[in-house]
């Protein structure tokens, strides 16, 4: 075998894209975020048989931001992310990732590749593949098919991937099947492959669903401590947690801003009161729980 | 009401649930806990019939649902709003609705051929977006569909798991008025799996705390303390 | 702890079977030759040539099963018309064997195939030229299924034809093909096909030396192919294609372009596809249309299911027995087989929903959870140790 | 051994089981009558029946099988071409020895076979030749299914029409796929081609299931026979016993046997088949007589060779004559083909054909057809001292191979 | 044909006397000489009776032209078979009256042949000129075009001014503008009128007639000719469009008819049912066992075979759910494998009962022949009635899911078995009730194909992969997209087929839908939203 070894090695030499195949090597350029602005969305339209699901919409969110993004259900914050990851085609707007990368015009893998990464609402992992290798699926690598065929692990992307369990506390179960993880395991893991393909914005949609507060108290420290060096949208309704991550907030209602702020505006704002928070705004709920939290 | 009795589920090799032991008071509102993955969603689908059990018993006012199809409990009257909701994607909202008429007309005297209008009292979006598929409804919708489908079969039992999952918050309050409302005034029995304390302790009258398969502690919801919280809730 | 991790990850892929598989194979089909090749026809041991171009057969067709099950089972693409890249890398074969009669063909013309003189073709068709090279022929089994698989999967990958859809058109595919080779016009000799081939490289193909070596090369190709196909799917490139088959959106978002990924799968699997069917021919000496026929796909997809698929052992093992039993049944019941056929599909799909294979790993993981829960609690333990 | 043991290569499963179970029937019912006689050299018959179903590869296969493992004397076998040119390398290779009953192109001439069915030359143009004569037609449709034996049968029969006479634009030419169901727009072609004033007539080389619906087409647009009869070369009374005739009385078909033919030979064969069948209402066909008459021709030659090796047997073949089932005789030519009366048949509506014409004498069977460029240099004579199956009369060799 | 005009002269006042002739007619030698004679010496004999009997010979000539004069053996006379009541008896031709105590064995058939029918229907033709029924008057003027000699055209002349319906008077106006065209002696002026009225004929015979005028030495006739024949051509294109049109539309209704069944178990169940074809076998031969149970009402049998087709593949269907596909759920590829399996048992079932060759399955007569609409324009009336059964199936069906809870329950099941069970559905019901469903509106398709096509052990194969194309190219799980894909593919088809031949249009149709669905991955009527990524 060791001889097929050393020439799947000579081949992995021979496709090193910046060596031999120089007309290969990967165009993509830089994000320019020289404004401080890393995500620029404007005037997004679509709707969905004559229901409008956006609404000129304008977003900009700023290098190494943490927004939260919050909404009645139904207001278009997940629609949004389609839109940006590529997923649903929009009608009419812009939107750019950083000065110079116009993200409608790139598919999914490409916009993944640029460095947005996203977590779904609804937890989609590899369900048929351990939790290990969901993970190494989700490096930041090469991409490419020819890279991928003879790309191995190295030290350090184990060691990233332990360090990655580790954080998502799977490392007990990294050679169980995704599929057989419970809803809030799968939670936990695609927060994990987000952290492991090291994305420069990250679109997170609804995290801590489903999760205990220690929990949800866990991801919340995660998420700020990611903050910095990425950027961060947050979709949640748990306000608590938003309240305790969160620097702006933008609500959206009915496909487009109602309002933007800090927690505190937000919070006494009338709209939103009326459209989302409801009246006593959780105040009580919101008492408790961080009642919860000192006490864990 | 409910009853389970030694109850053993596993997943193919791996045991789910180790010989569990659950009493649901008639009329109450009972919140079961516990950390992700010990196996409340097994122990609500094992009781919807859903999953079948190895061994052990559950019964429903002394009848044992064992042997019953998921199908006859839902005429028996258990309803069931499932974790991730569970949508017909490809129904609109108000096929989705009327899957569970048959069973209300069996359950109930009033006309079975409309969806009650109680539903959409209660979650008025519904209307709105009647002819819309339930797929293409946000999450936040699909919950309160999944909701409203279960109450259309006029149950005896609620079933819910994690309802809140998702959900804006004065909805989120809005439901557990909703679950309050029907409890109160129709002496509605619900089984409710809950992460948030908040909500828990609001709308809860009985706890029911869960680790590795097994229930561990269980009491009225006033004496749900921290010490219980930090054992069984913490990581 | 890092080794220990990868030697995990790659022991956990099912490369475990590769090795006694080669022997096996290898060992088998040595003997076999062997023992048609040195032992007198009257010995007891002696293996008839029957047996060994029967054997070849099988080994084609465990190919084509591994072509097939590379895409299905691995990757999630049923494909329908499998038959047609089989059936072109036939006809690539077919043609150069054609070429090769020369003017021993009944008209004795030194250039064209026999059934182009009597319907009076005057010279030889473009696309025949150079098929008398073996190399070059060779080089067109693989390249014309690899090309069609490749405009074919192009175009369908890209625009996401899947599920059904796709599978309903591979099968349109072969289906169009097969009418069309039928026609005497297509210049491959209609329904007739092309037969009578005479040698091979100069070999004489009906010589018992020449039959035992196609076998013995089809045997090696196998294991090749084999071993290539298992280092490839349980390369990191094997996980993406086991994403895709699980969740093909949620690898877009990760940043794999998945059209890519099953266009150079599919055209991977065509090729092998097609070298089966080069090997195939002159071991069973005929090509004809009838295996474009969109019934002999479907027969593919069976093989491969009643191994198990996902592994490509299955399809091996699927294909090898399936096409056995078929031998024995018509033999021993020739009015009745396909009742004993129809009746096999129908008992494996119920009772053995992962195949064979499936039944397999069933009797093995009664003796394994205990060595598994044992490296799961060693594994606990280190990571403790480490916090 | 002590049997002699007869090989049955045809499909009994797939497209063409439903023409070839009969011949294994046939053949089964030789071999039993044959061994109510004593069998063959004082040995019983044996017959081996495998499955070749309608896969081609599979063909050369049980062929192999037959010869090898279960060591027949002699297969009768094969229906379609493809299926015979698939066991034909294996049949010289172990110097088997076959018969194959059925009509087809010609331009073959094997050792190892004797063809018993009709070569173009005992269907097609006679068949041509009736229509033009008596019936006075002078625009043709060949109309077939695009493979094969259809488009040779139509180039010969082009090249026959044009050389007598016949202008181009009084021949149609039209090719529908295997199993080809839907006629409605071809028919009405037809139809519309045949209005124009000049006697039409189709010759139909259509094959197997796509008959079926062709000929209700043509009921049903109500062409009749009077107006654009149709001669068909792959229709007899099996094919016909799968339709109601009454719409189609008077189409024509062009056959060497036909079950209707009034003789002691074929009223025994009848009444032999339908208790063999126990099935009052089975049919007999042609083919069926061309296995019959191998049948008898085999088991003559090896009584005359006094053995069943196949070479001795091969060269006692030649010159065997045995009654046929219309009345006449059947002779062996050097060719391995046969010598037979062609008979033209008009369908009547209980499913059977009257004769409406016959050749005087019998027709002897052509390997190579004289009206192809390729082949009309050609002859078979598998005698001393040819012996060769494609001998060029021009070059005086044997093109190709030798055996 | 000298005879003829003798002939009609005294079928003037003949009918009183042909009861008498009738009478003397059995005592006739020449009809004696009818028995045994040889093809060749028929047309004589016949002309003599046509002649010596007129009228009276008809009973005659029909039963010889329909095949059902027999002679008896003992003493030569003729008898014509009949069939009473699925018993074969024996009548005197010309009065009617049973001939009793005769067996098959007794008689022998007086054999025909196309030369005689044709002379026979001629004959008939030119005695029926004068028959009661205008229609019968009618097609024999018809039947007589393309035969006109000076005789014919004598007799039609002095029929003419006698005629008072219409459509005769028509036919036969035609006839003797035919005449004038075509005879040389007649003047130029009239022969021109004569070619302008032919101009407005689609009768086969006159085009014919039109061009061979366009070869006259006569300048003037080849210009009128050519005009002539320019018009009906004009007129003729027309109709032929309409024609195809129908051949797609016919071509579509049996390929919508053999998918609907499909696009139920396969596109509303998600059953990748591979048996699918073999429903529609069963459904055929039932027809085929129907009518071997009832020889005399063949008229009668679709009408039962229809409800017992749908029983007997529904039946089976729900048999094949019971103890296979209940099994399979969730996994739809397996189904494949086992409704593969399932049809090669079904297959060789068949075999075994029914023999491999194929059945006969009889028309019966209301779906014979055409619908004459003109002489370029004819439908036949099986497809006809096909076309119109394909709807009546189609939107019986699209009613009875729209407006029971089966469809709603289907769809329902096949989305999320588990949460469907939870909300009361009897998913075991659903399905098994669906699955039979699917086959047995399969079977139905069956009993329509057994009109057009082989009843045999491979019917099922033609149409499966037609079956799989048509739902997927119109959408699965859209059963307006069946019906759209199947009339979209049988026109086109239908189209193709003059310019590029049956073969390349089978070829190039299936291309076609291969290119088509990488425009649109989900096909004609995709299924839209979220959840159908
Ligand atoms: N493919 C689609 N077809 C039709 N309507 C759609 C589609 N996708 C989204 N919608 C509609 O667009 C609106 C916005 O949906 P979206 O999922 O973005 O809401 P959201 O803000 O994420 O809500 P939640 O907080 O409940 O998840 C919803 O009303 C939904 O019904
Ligand atoms: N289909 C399955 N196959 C194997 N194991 C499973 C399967 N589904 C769940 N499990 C395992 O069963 C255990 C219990 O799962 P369950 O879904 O009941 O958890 P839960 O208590 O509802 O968690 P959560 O709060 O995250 O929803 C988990 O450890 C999970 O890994
Ligand atoms: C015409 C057919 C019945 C047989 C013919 N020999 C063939 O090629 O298939
Ligand atoms: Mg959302
Ligand atoms: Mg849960």
């Amino acid at each position: 075998m060791s001889a097929i070894e050393n020439t799947v090695e000579n081949l992995r030499e021979t496709f090193r894209r910046d060596q031999v195949w120089p007309f290969l090597a990967p165009t993509q350029t830089k994000v320019n975020v020289d404004n401080q602005m890393i995500l620029y969305v404007e005037g997004l339209n679509l709707s969905f048989d004559g229901f409008k699901a956006l609404n000129n919409l304008n977003l900009y969110v700023n290098d190494g931001e943490l927004r939260c993004l919050i909404g009645a259900n139904g207001a278009g914050k997940t629609t949004l992310m389609d839109v940006i990851t590529g997923k649903t085609q929009c009608d009419s707007g812009t939107v750019f990732f950083g000065q110079n990368h116009n993200l409608l015009n790139k598919d999914e893998a490409e916009i993944a590749q640029l460095g947005i990464g996203r977590k779904f609402q609804k937890p989609t992992v590899f369900e048929e593949q351990t939790v290990f290798d969901n993970l190494e699926l989700s490096l930041k690598t090469d991409k490419g098919v020819l890279p991928t065929l003879f790309s191995r692990l190295t030290p350090t992307q184990i060691d990233r991937i332990d360090e990655v369990l580790k954080i998502i506390g799977l490392a007990k179960h990294r050679f169980m099947l995704a599929g057989a993880l419970s809803h809030g395991q799968k939670q936990w893991l695609e927060i994990g492959m987000l952290l492991a393909a090291d994305p420069r914005l990250l679109l997170i949609d609804e995290p801590v669903a489903g999760m205990t507060p220690q929990e949800t108290e866990k991801t919340a420290e995660l998420l700020t401590s990611l903050a910095g060096e990425r950027t961060v949208i947050v979709v949640e309704h748990d306000m608590e947690f938003v309240r305790s991550i969160a620097r702006t907030v933008t609500v959206l209602h009915q496909g487009s801003v109602l309002a933007e702020g800090t927690m505190d505006q937000i919070q006494s704002n009338k709209d939103v009161i009326e459209v989302y928070l409801g009246e006593e705004a959780g105040e009580s709920e919101v008492g408790e729980d961080a009642v919860e939290g000192e006490n864990a | 009401m409910i009853s389970i009795n030694k109850v053993d589920q596993l997943y193919g090799g791996t045991q789910i649930l180790w010989e569990l032991d659950l009493d649901i008071v008639p009329g109450s509102i009972t919140c079961i806990m516990g950390r992700n993955g010990v196996g409340k969603t097994t122990l609500l689908k094992a009781i919807m019939g859903l999953l079948p059990i190895k061994s052990g018993e559950i019964t429903m006012d002394g009848q044992a649902l064992n042997k019953q199809s998921a199908e006859k409990r839902a005429y028996s009257g258990i309803g069931y709003v499932p974790q991730g909701r569970d949508i017909f994607p490809m129904l609109t909202v108000e096929e989705n609705l009327r899957i569970g008429l048959p069973v209300r007309s069996k359950r109930t005297t009033d006309s079975p051929k409309d969806i009650p209008e109680k539903i959409f009292e209660l979650f008025p979006v519904l209307k709105d977006m009647l002819h819309r598929r339930g797929g293409d409804l946000s999450g936040g919708q699909q919950q309160q569909l999944a909701i409203g489908r279960a109450l259309v079969l006029e149950p005896k039992v609620l079933i819910l798991d994690e309802p809140n999952e998702g959900i804006q918050p004065n909805i989120v309050k809005q439901i557990g008025d909703v679950i309050l409302k029907l409890n109160k005034e129709e002496g509605l029995t619900v089984i409710l799996v809950e992460q948030k304390l908040g909500f828990a302790r609001r709308v809860g009258k009985e706890f029911r705390l869960m680790e590795k398969g097994r229930v561990v502690a269980s009491d009225k919801m006033e004496n749900l303390d921290d010490s219980l919280i930090k054992q069984y809730l913490a990581v | 702890m890092t080794r220990l991790t990868e030697w995990f990850s790659a022991g956990r892929s099912s490369g475990k079977h590769t090795l006694p598989f080669v022997v096996i194979l290898l060992v088998v089909s040595l003997l076999a030759s062997g023992a048609n090749l040195l032992l007198p026809e009257d010995s007891a041991l002696y293996v008839s040539t029957y047996t060994i171009t029967l054997l070849g057969k099988y080994l084609c067709y465990a190919m084509l099963a591994l072509a097939v099950d590379i895409i299905w089972g691995y990757c999630g693409i049923l494909s329908l018309g499998h038959g047609a890249f089989f059936a072109l890398g036939g006809y690539a074969m077919g043609m150069y064997l054609m070429r090769q009669i020369g003017d021993r063909g009944v008209y004795g013309d030194p250039l064209l195939p026999d059934f182009m003189v009597f319907l009076d073709w005057k010279e030889l068709p473009w696309f025949w030229l150079g098929m008398d090279n073996f190399g070059f022929a060779m080089l067109m089994a693989v390249v014309v299924p690899g090309l069609l698989a490749f405009v074919f999967g192009w175009l369908a990958f890209r625009s996401r034809v899947t599920g059904v859809y796709l599978s309903i058109m591979t099968q349109a595919l072969t289906y169009a093909l097969l009418l069309a080779f039928f026609r005497n016009e297509m210049g491959f000799g209609g329904n007739n096909g092309l037969t009578d081939f005479k040698e091979i490289l100069g070999f004489d193909l009906q010589a018992d030396s020449t039959r035992v070596s196609l076998f013995m090369i089809t045997a090696f190709l196998l294991a090749v192919l084999f071993v290539v196909s298992q280092r490839i799917l349980s390369s990191r490139f094997g996980k993406v294609v086991l994403a895709i088959r699980d969740a093909e959106a949620r690898s877009r978002f990760i940043g794999y372009r998945t059209d890519r990924y099953k266009v150079w799968l599919f055209v991977y699997s065509a090729v092998i596809a097609g070298i089966a069917g080069a090997l195939y021919v002159p071991q069973v000496g005929i090509i004809n249309p009838g295996e474009f026929s969109p019934i002999n796909s479907i027969e593919m997809v069976i093989w491969v299911a009643v191994g198990g698929r996902g592994t490509l052992i299955g399809a091996v093992i699927g294909a090898i027995l399936v096409n056995y039993a078929k031998t024995r049944f018509t033999a021993i019941l020739p009015d009745a087989w396909l009742f004993a056929l129809g009746a096999m599909f129908v008992l494996v799909t119920l009772y053995l929903p992962k195949g064979l294979m499936g039944l397999y790993a069933q009797m093995m993981a009664k003796r394994r959870p205990r060595i598994l829960e044992e490296s799961a609690v060693k594994e606990s333990a280190t990571k403790e140790s480490e916090v | 051994a002590d049997t002699i043991k007869v090989g049955v290569l045809h499909s009994l499963s797939g497209t063409m089981a439903i023409s070839e179970t009969t011949l294994k029937d046939t053949v089964l019912m030789m071999v039993e009558e044959q061994n109510k006689k004593g069998g063959l050299l004082g040995k019983k018959l044996e017959a081996v029946v495998v499955d070749p179903a309608s896969n081609w590869p599979l063909f050369a296969e049980k062929g192999r099988e037959l010869l090898t493992q279960e060591k027949v004397d002699v297969i009768f076998g094969s229906w379609t071409s493809v299926s015979r040119k698939s066991v034909l390398p294996v049949l010289e290779e172990l110097n088997g020895l076959m018969f194959y009953p059925v009509q087809y192109e010609g331009e073959e001439s094997s050792k190892n076979v004797f063809y018993t069915g009709a070569a173009p030359n005992q269907q097609a143009i006679p068949a041509v030749d009736y229509l033009m004569n008596d019936l006075g037609v002078e625009r043709f449709v060949l109309a077939g299914t695009d493979y094969v034996y259809p488009r040779t049968t139509n180039k010969i029969l082009e090249a026959y029409l044009k050389a007598k006479g016949v202008a181009a634009q009084d021949i149609m030419i039209n090719y529908t796929p295997f199993g080809h169901s839907d006629w409605q727009s071809i028919v009405s072609d037809v139809k519309k081609f045949g209005g124009e004033g000049k006697k039409t007539a189709v010759v139909s080389t259509i094959n197997g299931d796509a008959n079926v619906p062709f000929y209700k087409e043509l009921g049903n647009q109500g062409i009749s026979a009077e107006d654009i009869p149709v001669v068909a070369f792959s229709v007899g009374e099996e094919e016909l016993s799968g339709l109601d005739t009454t719409p189609l009385v008077g189409h024509l078909a062009a056959w060497n046997y036909f079950q209707s033919v009034e003789s002691d030979a074929n009223d025994e064969f009848i009444t032999q088949w339908k208790a063999f069948t126990k099935d009052s209402n089975r049919v007999t066909n042609d083919p069926m007589e061309a296995t019959y008459i191998g049948f008898k021709m085999w088991a003559n030659a090896v009584t005359d060779a006094g053995t069943t090796d196949v070479d001795a047997v091969e060269q006692a073949m030649i010159g065997q004559e045995t009654e046929n089932l219309t009345g006449g005789i059947a002779v062996m030519n050097k060719n391995h083909h046969l010598s037979k009366p062609v008979l033209i048949g008009e369908i009547q509506d209980d499913g059977q054909f009257e004769v409406v014409w016959e050749t005087d004498g019998v027709v002897a069977g052509d390997a190579w057809s004289d009206f192809l460029p390729g082949s009309k240099d050609l002859i078979s004579d598998w005698t001393a001292p040819i012996k060769c199956g494609n001998y060029n009369t021009k070059t005086k060799a044997c093109s190709g191979q030798n055996y | 044909m000298r005879h003829l005009i003798a002939l009609c002269c005294c079928l003037f006042g003949l009918l009183s006397f042909s009861v008498q002739a009738a009478e003397s007619s059995q005592q006739d030698p020449f009809l004696t000489e009818l028995a045994g004679a040889k093809f060749k010496d028929m047309v004589p004999i016949l002309d003599q009776l046509a002649e010596i009997q007129g009228e009276a010979i008809l009973p005659l000539f029909h039963t010889l032209l329909g095949g059902d004069l027999y002679y008896i053996k003992a003493d030569k006379s003729l008898v014509g078979q009949f069939d009473e009541q699925g018993a074969t008896v024996y009548k005197d031709v010309f009065n009617q009256t049973l001939v009793p105590n005769l067996s098959k064995r007794d008689v022998k058939k007086i054999r025909v042949n196309n030369t005689l029918r044709g002379y026979l229907r001629n004959a008939i033709a030119q005695i029926q000129l004068t028959a009661k029924s205008p229609k019968v008057r009618e097609s024999a003027v018809r039947e007589l075009l393309s035969k006109l000699d000076a005789d014919t055209v004598a007799l039609i002349e002095s029929l003419y001014a006698k005629e008072t319906n219409n459509k005769v008077k028509e036919a036969m106006g035609l006839a003797l503008s035919m005449h004038t065209a075509s005879s040389t002696e007649l003047t130029l002026p009239n022969r021109l009128v004569a070619i302008e009225r032919l101009s407005s004929s689609l009768e086969g015979d006159a085009r014919n007639l039109l061009t061979t005028l366009t070869k006259d030495e006569n300048p003037a006739i080849v210009k009128a000719a050519t005009s002539a024949l320019e018009k009906i051509a004009q007129r003729a294109n027309r109709f032929a469009f309409i024609d195809q049109l129908f051949f797609g539309l016919s071509l579509g209704s049996v390929l919508l008819l053999a998918s609907i069944g499909l696009a139920i178990t396969f596109g509303v169940m998600g059953v990748i049912n591979m048996a699918h074809g073999e429903m529609i076998m069963l459904g055929a031969y039932t027809t085929y066992v129907v009518q071997l149970m009832m020889p005399n009402y063949i008229d009668y049998s679709i009408w039962v075979a229809i409800p017992a087709a749908f029983l007997v593949s529904g039946l089976m269907g729900i048999l094949i759910e019971r103890l296979v596909i209940r099994h399979l759920h969730g996994r739809p590829l397996e189904t494949l494998l086992a409704t593969f399996g399932i049809s090669l048992i079904l297959q060789q079932l068949v075999r075994s009962i029914f023999s491999p060759l194929n059945r006969q399955v009889s028309t019966p007569s209301w779906m014979s022949g055409s619908w004459e609409i003109n002489p370029v324009l004819s439908l036949t009336l099986n497809r006809l009635y096909i076309l119109a059964f394909a709807l009546l199936v189609f939107f019986a069906l699209v009613i009875v899911l729209r407006k029971t809870s089966l469809g709603l329950n289907v769809r329902a099941v096949s989305q999320n078995r588990n949460m469907a069970k939870a909300m009361g559905v009897k998913t075991h019901w659903v399905d098994a009730m669906t699955f039979g469903l699917g086959s047995g509106i399969a079977g139905i398709a069956g009993v329509a194909l057994s009109q057009l096509t082989n009843v045999g052990p491979n019917l099922g194969q033609a149409y499966i992969i037609d079956s799989f194309m048509v739902v997927v190219f119109g959408g699965v799980g859209n059963l307006l997209g069946t019906l759209v894909a199947a009339f979209s593919l049988g026109i086109a088809t239908k189209f193709l087929e003059p310019t590029t031949g049956a073969v390349l249009a089978a070829i190039i149709v299936l291309v076609f839908i291969i290119l088509f669905i990488q425009k649109r991955p989900k096909g004609l009527f995709p299924q839209k939203g979220r959840a159908a990524e």
